[in-house]
């Protein structure tokens, strides 16, 4: 299990080959990459702010939930934090299990906790202003699945 | 003494990221109406305590846990990671 | 879109780097990589058949099915088929999408219709012996979902 | 002339990957009951239809569909990708 919170950028291909090469037995590798979309070119800036005393604190609270609920054979979490261009990538999740479902399921269990659970706040910062990113309703309802 | 932190909005809207705070709230509640007693911009940054989420010593809890023991108290609003 | 139908190994971090890359606009982005799992050392080589000129046809209706449904920005297939040994890499797809949740589903849904309508058939080859690797109803009954 | 193809077990138990067959079956289920006549390689092969799949030029099909006009039939188990 490694959990990474950076400023710097990550480099998805290297993480992704290193992560599929070390995990022995398992059938399945789930990745998922979160990517600044440019709102139709209104946007200038994402920063993320980060509370940094708690932040690897509760991924390693969520990584090993997941971990454990889904018999994984390995968890990868990087999320960045500062100021990101459109087009930069975000964070990214890495799952390991012997079937499919199971690495899917908790992709999707560490991005829904990650996205709700936790603690980093996005501001868009476009040519008519800087505005926070409002948490949706959907995001709070998709942890009520797990 | 309580290391109190402020996030994202709550920051912007109180004006610092972090101040000590000599109290003796019970609960985290009784933290927040004394704070937004003090003035208008935590009167205005605590307006809608729903909006808010709060941990104490870095781990997410209710407004009526107590502070009985709590170094650190951190508000913000709902996280928006991922 | 891109699918290839190959006998040779592919680079899944070039090809997750490369794909995540061409997905301007899309922040969300999914890859699923299918590994032939060592069956506790048993396992001497998985020996994959496919119908050559159906694959390729198939997977594409498979995939187009999947753009439209989803809106997703773009799709990879590659899928491996020949002698593999343990720890080899048999397949990858990779989804983008605007939001999270559509990468997810779209990225399921292509996995559980490549298990059950691509014309491939697995063989595993043991210190035992060979046998044909038989179909599963779970497979076969997670197609309903969709 | 019908291409007839075979995979995976049904290739083996039949003993060949492929063959042209001259046939008036009019659905692809009167073309198994020919086969299945031909020898027993056939009947172990055909023993159980719901054991297998069907394509006709190379898109799956029903075991009732009709053979008019179709040039590649595959014979074969349930795939088993990904």
């Amino acid at each position: 299990m490694r959990i990474a919170v950076q400023e710097d950028p990550f480099d998805l291909g290297a993480e992704s080959e290193a992560f599929a090469r070390n995990c022995a037995g398992m059938g399945a590798v789930v990745t998922f990459t979160g990517i600044v979309r440019d709102l139709d070119g209104a946007l200038t800036a994402m920063e993320i702010e980060h509370y940094a005393g708690m932040t690897e604190r509760a991924i390693t609270g969520i990584a090993e939930k997941a971990m454990a609920r889904w018999g994984l054979g390995d968890v990868l979490v990087i999320h960045r934090h500062g100021r990101l261009k459109p087009g930069e990538r975000i964070m990214m999740v890495a799952t390991a299990a012997r079937h499919r479902k199971d690495a899917f399921e908790a992709a999707e269990y560490l991005m829904d906790y990650l996205k709700s659970r936790a603690p980093f706040w996005k501001k868009e910062i476009t040519a008519r202003g800087a505005g926070w990113v409002a948490a949706r309703e959907e995001d709070e309802a998709a942890l009520n699945r797990w | 003494m309580l290391d109190v932190l402020y996030f994202a909005w709550v920051r912007e809207r109180i004006g610092i990221p972090r101040e000590q705070v000599e109290t003796q709230a019970a609960t985290v509640a009784e933290l927040v109406e004394e704070l937004k007693a003090r003035e208008e911009r935590y009167a205005a940054a605590f307006a809608d305590p729903s909006a808010l989420r709060v941990a104490l010593d870095q781990e997410l809890r209710d407004f009526d846990a107590p502070l009985a023991g709590v170094r650190e108290v951190a508000f913000f609003p709902p996280m928006t990671g991922g």
